[in-house]
């Protein structure tokens, strides 16, 4: 019998992978983008599972909205990169630091 | 018969409105925003007399005119109290008694002075400067009128900003470093009154100086108090560890700018203490009074030393004047140490000398900044050494300034001696080492005074452009002698002076007695 | 029991989907690795009774977002050694990161005392399907944030195309708006010549 | 009508009026109206002074003591401005009033052609108006206050030729002096009314035995003193920076650098003798306190001896009369230290008239010698001078105590009660005072010879246009002549040296007068007499009182003093004198070079006066640049407050660099604060 234990072991691997994503990939900007959306991953399924788990429909229709926001929140994250692209000529993050303080 | 017209509003007011008339007449018509200007002050100066004659003297008044209990600031007169902020219950609370009057006096008479000065020496942006200068003055009419805890720190954060511009604008080659630093320690140390007065009105619900003076406070909220209030009033005065602003901002600031701050703005610290240390929180006063009365001699004799050997004037007589005011905060805190072993009269004593020793230092180091201001016009120097042998080309500046010297060195006869009298007087009766290094003031005022006077005013023709002075105008002239006119005369005749101050020493020493532990 | 065993399976595939996504070299691969895994967690979901939400994961993610990543990926010619670079050297650094993160939460979890809890029997069925159940609290107790997040994407929408938007020189298009507003002596000009002779040759 | 008030009152304003009349309206009235407002003035006081001694002499008033004036009223305290007139004050309002119209008069030939004319004759009769209101004073207020107003005319007298460098830095380093002298007084003032908590004279007397005696005073926290020897002590200091005694004497010699007039008035006369007058107003508080007096007397042997001692190797002729001020004053300084008072009065008297004389008749010389200042340039002037001559040797022999002069009567006086007295300290004075003797012998006829007799040590040359047409009076020393003199090459004058003019001579004459005559007339009723009964309280046993026992009149005490071991001490001087300058100046010289060390000693003053400069003055500049440089500067301004500027600078760069601009830093940031904070709640929830 699948129980909430699986699920929650599932999305905090899910969730370390996906910093483990970061860390190790420094410089390509788009497995940055998707190491992120892994990690909204992780987080619906533990909200699933807890929607499942207590009965409460409320977990569930958040995922809905994260699912919203993660699809703008893409969006723009890949706009960015064509724009950055078209003017650097390199999505290379190393090469990216403009904003230095 | 004036005695119900708003005086106190019309004193604060009048000042700050006859500022627009000044602005718009502009820099292109200098001269007309000059004349305006004196108008404006002349003006004030009148109201302050007006309101003297109908400010009547002596305690017996105050019991006959009924006060409800005769406790501090209870028989304040002239009051005006109308609602100022209602959700936090602050009160545009004004009234005066004789120590508030003698310095309104004093702020109304230099101010008018200030702007005859200010005639000749200033050239750019002339309109701007008397905008500020008599803005500056209401403000500071309204701290020495102001009864309400809230409505005294707003006049007294709202005076930096003029003066702050005056330094900034008009002043000399290093003013924007010395504005800054003028403004931000004073700043600084008024924050800290602020955190004590917040405090103060969550404990009583309201900011009223009456209410605040009877609150009953446990010794340690006391001491926090206390020492809020001596680190925003010991910046003001200054008093030793905190006054190295003071010389930065008296060389840079313009004359009409120095004498003002010389002349009034520091006595704002001394008169806060008196108003807000003493009443509020006399215990911790008396616990730390020893502190406050070794900054003080330090002041009299580090200072002393170190205006020895300053070659820059103004810089020599800023520094003479922290050591002047040194001598007030050590005659309020040894009437308070007197006033709780005893003896009231020396308390008085010490209080009175306090207040005098005020009143002079604004007659006499505004006179020597203005002496000052009258050799820098012509020279365009304040170094020590390149002068020499004035009193051969200005015969009458050099008598007036040899006067002003004598003054500041505390010759009897003139005003500088009552006051420090008075205080090693004091001093000696609390204690007698206190008062012999009190004394020691005699030997290095007497120092540095006359080996100033020394270089600059005796011996032969320095150089060519002293060769090439001429001696005062009128202007100058009418200025300096009605200083001249007012160090001799409280010197000869302090006893007016004493009666219009006695009423509320006799009140402060009465309160100060009282222990206040809640 | 089967549950079990399928539960086990694709969370296999979607753990090594995940690792593949940031270890494989070509960022096309990555993209399409992520494909996968967003594949497998729907199942899962579905797996737990949340079949709306996997089919919406699907759809959504897969489908949109998905196609915008490769579509944005073969767009730019990424020079891949450059961004490579240095993945050996953080490789260590990452994964003890991953896994002293692992521990943390797990431990913080509480695994064991969870272990025991089995899923309670869905309440959806009581409310006929997941998606009536989900739509009718959607739509009354979330119906604000739902507007906002119709309003988040619209948002994005026009962030995306104005951040992206220039004009590109040299790209010929018709602008039918101002060939309407051409006038006859714009275009026609009527040029007095004196008559000549056609000449001998033929024309062609 | 004439209440003694009124004139008491013209007596002290007078002078006042001159004063200001002359000083302010100097231009309008011209030289010649300064001269005489101001002499006018002082003549009514000097009038009205001797009627008032007279009155009260003859008993015709009683003491006055009124306050005239409230000054200022603080709590119980009051400080008023009132006089207090008994025979002592009488007696010194006279000799003040006097020597000052005398002065007066001469001033108007010494400053002839000084463009400050007006100037300083105003200053001379400010000068007799502040010393009337200390003499007159009758509380403790009004005394300070002549006390500074005193000092602070003889800083501007002495600085009056305010080009010379020298003179502004003699009349700084006088006020200086003074000022150390008034920080003592002040606090003996502040210990009087901390003591009787009053400052009238006749509180503070009356109840002086009550009060003090067995009291004790802590300045120094767990040392108590007897309240009376710190009062004694404190005000004596006052008395000690006034009257020029050893530790603060420095300031006299160097005052010579003002005009000669000032130099007789106040120099000699009046302002140093303040502080005597004082000590004998105070005496009920300072025959309180033993080890007060004795303090004073030892202070006073002191300088009696070893300032004569500097005398003796003077060559300037001022500084030789200044020294011998500086040792008389220190005769009655052992002569208030015996108690006898009255014979420090007695000789303060005798001593005016006589030093005043010398000091004129070294002006007159100096207007001779064309400000030569210098005795090795002259010689031999007493057939150019007859009369400065003749008063020059009258007050000679009045101040070496020559038999029948006054100054026989006063210093003999002294010298027997210093004998009587067994204070502590009595021996030591009576040496100092008795080889004192010798020494003021010594270098009274040195002076004399050097100056009047001899062979002329100048020359007279004769320039193209002789000295024909300005025959009548000295040539022109206006002041710019007077400060460098040494413009013409030293002991060359333009023509031969002639007797001052009258204006000059006049109050020579005047003042030989009493120099002879008053210590006959006087000494019976001021020393043994009650002339001083009410002002003087002496305790049981004075010295004076045992003196008083052989008293039978001054001819006895002239023959008896002929015995006398003083007598013969002035003898010897004149004897050595007289050999070694007027028959072989050459011994002079090999006994400089004999005793090298000692004349070298002698020659810079002991090396106080260097001293003092090192320490106070180097010593205080470099105190004060350290305190300014390292506590101002360093400590405060830059290390707090721009320090603190410097510190928030210093943290904002470092904290910039966390800003790399890498976007990886920013997520690892991100991540390790996750990791952070789960170990904070996983530590939690262990």
């Amino acid at each position: 019998m699948i129980s909430l234990a699986h699920f929650i072991v599932l999305g905090t691997i899910l969730f370390c992978i996906s910093v483990a994503g970061i860390f190790i990939n420094r410089k390509n900007v788009i497995v940055l983008l998707m190491a992120i959306e892994l990690m909204l991953l992780a987080v619906n399924m533990n909200f699933v599972a807890f929607s499942r788990y207590l009965g409460d429909p409320s977990g569930q229709v958040f995922v809905f909205f994260i699912l919203t926001v993660a699809a703008a929140e893409s969006a723009i994250g890949l706009a960015i990169l064509v724009v950055l692209f078209r003017n650097r000529s390199t999505i290379n993050v190393a090469e990216i630091d403009s904003m230095k303080g | 018969m004036f005695a119900n017209w708003p005086l106190l509003s019309l004193l604060i007011w009048l000042p700050i409105l006859g500022a627009i008339p000044v602005l718009l007449a502009g820099d292109k018509r200098a001269d007309l925003a000059r004349r305006i200007a004196l108008a404006v002050a002349a003006a004030t100066f009148l109201v302050s007399l007006v309101m003297l004659s109908a400010f009547n003297h002596g305690i017996a008044d105050a019991a006959a005119r009924g006060a409800a209990d005769p406790g501090l600031f209870k028989n304040m007169q002239l009051q005006e109290n109308l609602l100022w902020i209602e959700t936090l219950s602050v009160r545009y609370h004004l009234g005066v008694d004789g120590i508030s009057v003698a310095l309104v006096l004093l702020t109304t008479f230099t101010s008018v002075l200030v702007v005859i000065l200010g005639w000749g020496s200033v050239e750019k942006k002339v309109a701007q400067y008397m905008a500020a200068m008599l803005v500056l003055e209401g403000l500071m009419i309204g701290v020495f009128c102001a009864l309400d805890a809230l409505l005294f720190y707003v006049f007294f954060e709202g005076m930096l900003i003029p003066m702050f511009i005056l330094i900034g604008v008009w002043g000399g080659a290093r003013r924007v470093y010395a504005t800054l630093k003028f403004f931000i320690y004073t700043f600084f140390g008024s924050i800290f009154m602020l955190i004590g007065l917040l405090y103060l009105y969550f404990k009583t619900g309201t900011f009223e100086l009456a209410e605040l003076a009877k609150v009953g406070l446990s010794a340690k909220e006391q001491a926090w108090l206390f020492f809020a209030f001596l680190i925003a009033f010991a910046v003001k005065v200054p008093m030793w560890p905190v006054h190295t602003w003071l010389p930065d901002a008296h060389v840079e600031a313009p004359t009409g700018g120095s004498v003002v701050l010389a002349a009034i703005m520091l006595k704002i610290g001394g008169y806060g203490f008196i108003r807000f240390s003493l009443p509020i929180v006399p215990d911790a006063s008396m616990e730390y009074a020893w502190l406050v009365i070794a900054m003080s001699l330090i002041a009299v004799v580090y200072v002393g030393y170190v205006a020895l050997v300053q070659e820059d004037m103004k810089k020599l007589i800023a520094y003479s004047s922290i050591a002047h005011m040194g001598f007030v905060t050590l005659g309020v805190f040894i009437s308070l140490a007197l006033a709780r072993s005893g003896n009231a009269s020396g308390a008085a004593v010490g209080i009175q000398g306090a207040m005098v020793q005020m009143i002079s230092h604004g007659f006499i180091s505004g006179a020597m900044f203005a002496s000052v201001g009258v050799l820098y016009d012509r020279m365009h120097t304040r170094m020590i050494r390149d002068y020499g042998g004035v009193v051969n080309t200005m015969p009458r500046f050099a008598t007036l300034f040899v006067l002003f010297a004598m003054a500041n060195c505390g010759l009897p006869g003139t005003s500088g001696f009552v006051g420090e009298f008075w205080v090693i007087l004091a001093a000696f009766q609390h204690n007698p080492l206190v008062g012999a290094l009190a004394a020691f003031t005699l030997i290095i005022g007497a120092a540095y005074t006359l080996w100033l006077v020394k270089r600059v005013i005796f011996g032969e023709v320095a150089n060519e452009q002293v060769a090439a002075l001429e001696d005062m105008n009128g202007r100058e002239t009418l200025v300096l002698a009605t200083l001249a006119v007012a160090v001799l005369l409280l010197g000869l005749w302090p006893q007016p002076l004493g009666n219009l101050m006695d009423a509320p020493i006799a009140e402060l020493v009465k309160h100060i007695v009282i222990s206040k532990g809640a | 029991m089967t549950q079990q065993i399928l539960f086990y399976a694709f969370a296999a595939v979607l753990v090594a989907s995940a690792l593949a996504v940031i270890t494989v070299k070509n960022s096309v691969h990555a993209a399409l690795c992520l494909v996968l895994t967003f594949f497998t967690a729907a199942s899962i979901w579905i797996l737990a009774e949340a079949e709306f939400l996997g089919l919406a994961l699907i759809v959504v993610y897969v489908g949109a977002v998905m196609v915008l990543f490769l579509f944005v990926v073969m767009m730019l010619d990424i020079k891949e050694e450059a961004v490579r670079e240095g993945f050996i050297r953080f490789l260590p650094v990452g994964v003890v990161v991953a896994v002293v993160m692992l521990a943390e939460m797990l431990s913080l979890i509480g695994v064991r005392a969870l272990q025991a809890v089995p899923l309670p029997e869905n309440p959806a069925l009581a409310a006929g399907s997941n998606t009536s159940w989900l739509g009718k609290a959607l739509f009354t107790q979330f119906l604000l944030p739902f507007e906002v997040a119709a309003l988040i994407l619209t948002v994005a929408l026009i962030a995306a195309v104005t951040l992206t938007l220039r004009k590109r020189g040299g790209v010929r298009s018709q602008k039918p708006g101002q060939q309407v507003l051409v006038q006859r002596d714009e275009r026609l000009r009527v040029v007095k010549m004196a008559s000549e002779a056609p000449s001998t040759g033929e024309s062609p | 009508m004439i209440t003694p008030k009124l004139i008491l009152l013209v007596i002290a304003l007078a002078p006042l009026v001159g004063a200001i009349v002359a000083g302010l309206f100097g231009r309008r009235v011209g030289r010649a109206g300064a001269h005489t407002v101001t002499i006018a003035g002082v003549a009514v006081s000097f009038v009205l002074s001797c009627y008032a001694l007279y009155q009260l002499s003859t008993g015709g008033w009683g003491v006055f003591n009124e306050n005239l004036y409230t000054w200022f009223e603080v709590g119980k305290l009051s400080a008023h401005v009132g006089f207090l007139v008994d025979r002592l004050t009488a007696v010194m309002m006279v000799v003040v009033t006097s020597v000052s119209l005398l002065v007066h008069v001469y001033t108007i030939g010494y400053m002839r052609d000084d463009p400050g004319y007006q100037r300083f004759f105003s200053y001379i009769s400010l000068f007799t108006f502040s010393m009337l209101m200390l003499v007159m004073s009758n509380n403790f207020m009004q005394l300070f206050f002549g006390w500074e107003a005193v000092g602070l005319v003889s800083y501007l007298l002495i600085g009056f030729w305010f080009k010379r460098p020298s003179a502004i830095f003699a009349n700084m380093k006088a006020f200086l002096v003074n000022r150390v002298g008034d920080f003592g007084f002040l606090l003996g003032i502040a210990a009087v009314l901390f003591c009787f908590g009053s400052l009238d004279y006749a509180t503070v007397f009356a109840s002086a035995d009550a009060t003090l005696t067995g009291r004790t005073l802590e300045i120094i926290a767990g040392h108590p003193w007897q309240a009376a020897t710190v009062i004694g002590v404190l005000l004596f200091i006052g008395a000690m920076g006034k009257s020029a005694q050893v530790p603060l004497h420095v300031w006299l010699p160097d005052s010579m650098e003002g005009p000669t007039p000032i130099s007789a008035l106040i120099h000699a006369a009046t302002m140093v003798t303040a502080g005597i007058f004082m000590v004998a107003r105070m005496s009920p508080l300072y025959e309180l306190s033993e080890t007060a007096l004795s303090f004073v007397l030892v202070i006073g042997a002191t300088t009696a001896l070893f300032t004569g001692l500097i005398g003796i190797v003077q060559n300037d002729i001022k500084r030789v009369v200044a020294y011998s001020t500086l040792s008389q004053l220190g005769y009655m300084t052992v002569a208030l230290g015996v108690s006898a008072y009255s014979a420090a009065i007695f000789h303060l008297m005798t001593h005016a008239f006589f030093k005043a004389l010398l000091f004129l008749g070294a002006g007159s010389v100096i207007i001779a010698m064309h400000h030569e200042q210098d005795m090795r340039y002259m010689g031999g002037l007493k057939k150019y001078m007859p009369i400065t001559f003749i008063t020059g040797w009258i007050g000679t022999l009045a101040l070496t105590g020559f038999p029948g002069f006054s100054g026989f009567f006063s210093k003999d006086a002294i010298i027997e009660a210093v004998h009587e007295s067994h204070r502590f300290g009595s021996g030591y004075a009576y040496f100092c005072v008795l080889i004192g003797v010798f020494v003021t012998a010594l270098y009274s006829f040195r002076l004399i010879y050097l100056t009047y007799h001899g062979k002329e040590r100048f020359v007279v040359e004769h320039k193209a246009h002789g000295h024909g047409h300005h025959d009548a009076h000295a040539d022109a020393h206006g002041e710019d002549d007077a400060d460098d003199h040494g413009h013409h090459e030293p002991g060359h004058l333009e023509h031969a040296p002639h007797e001052s003019p009258w204006v000059v001579t006049l109050p020579l004459i005047l003042l030989a007068i009493p120099s002879v005559v008053i210590g006959w007339l006087t000494i019976g009723p001021m020393l043994f007499g009650d002339f001083f009964a009410g002002a003087i309280v002496v305790k049981e046993g004075g010295p004076l009182a045992e003196l008083a026992h052989e008293w039978h009149g001054p001819g006895a005490m002239l023959l008896h003093g002929l015995m006398g071991l003083p007598f013969w001490f002035a003898v010897a001087g004149f004897a050595v004198a007289t050999y070694v300058y007027l028959f072989n100046q050459a011994i002079a010289d090999r006994a400089a070079k004999l005793f090298a060390p000692i004349y070298r000693l002698l020659q810079n003053k002991y090396g106080i006066d260097d001293l003092y400069f090192a320490i106070f003055a180097r010593g205080g500049l470099k105190l004060g640049r350290g305190l300014w440089r390292g506590g101002d500067v360093a400590v405060i301004d830059d290390g707090i407050v721009n320090g603190s500027a410097a510190l928030v600078q210093r943290i904002a760069a470092t904290v910039r660099r966390v800003q790399s601009g890498y976007l990886y830093h920013y997520a690892f940031a991100m991540i390790l604060g996750l990791i952070v904070l789960l170990g904070g709640l996983w530590m939690a929830a262990r």
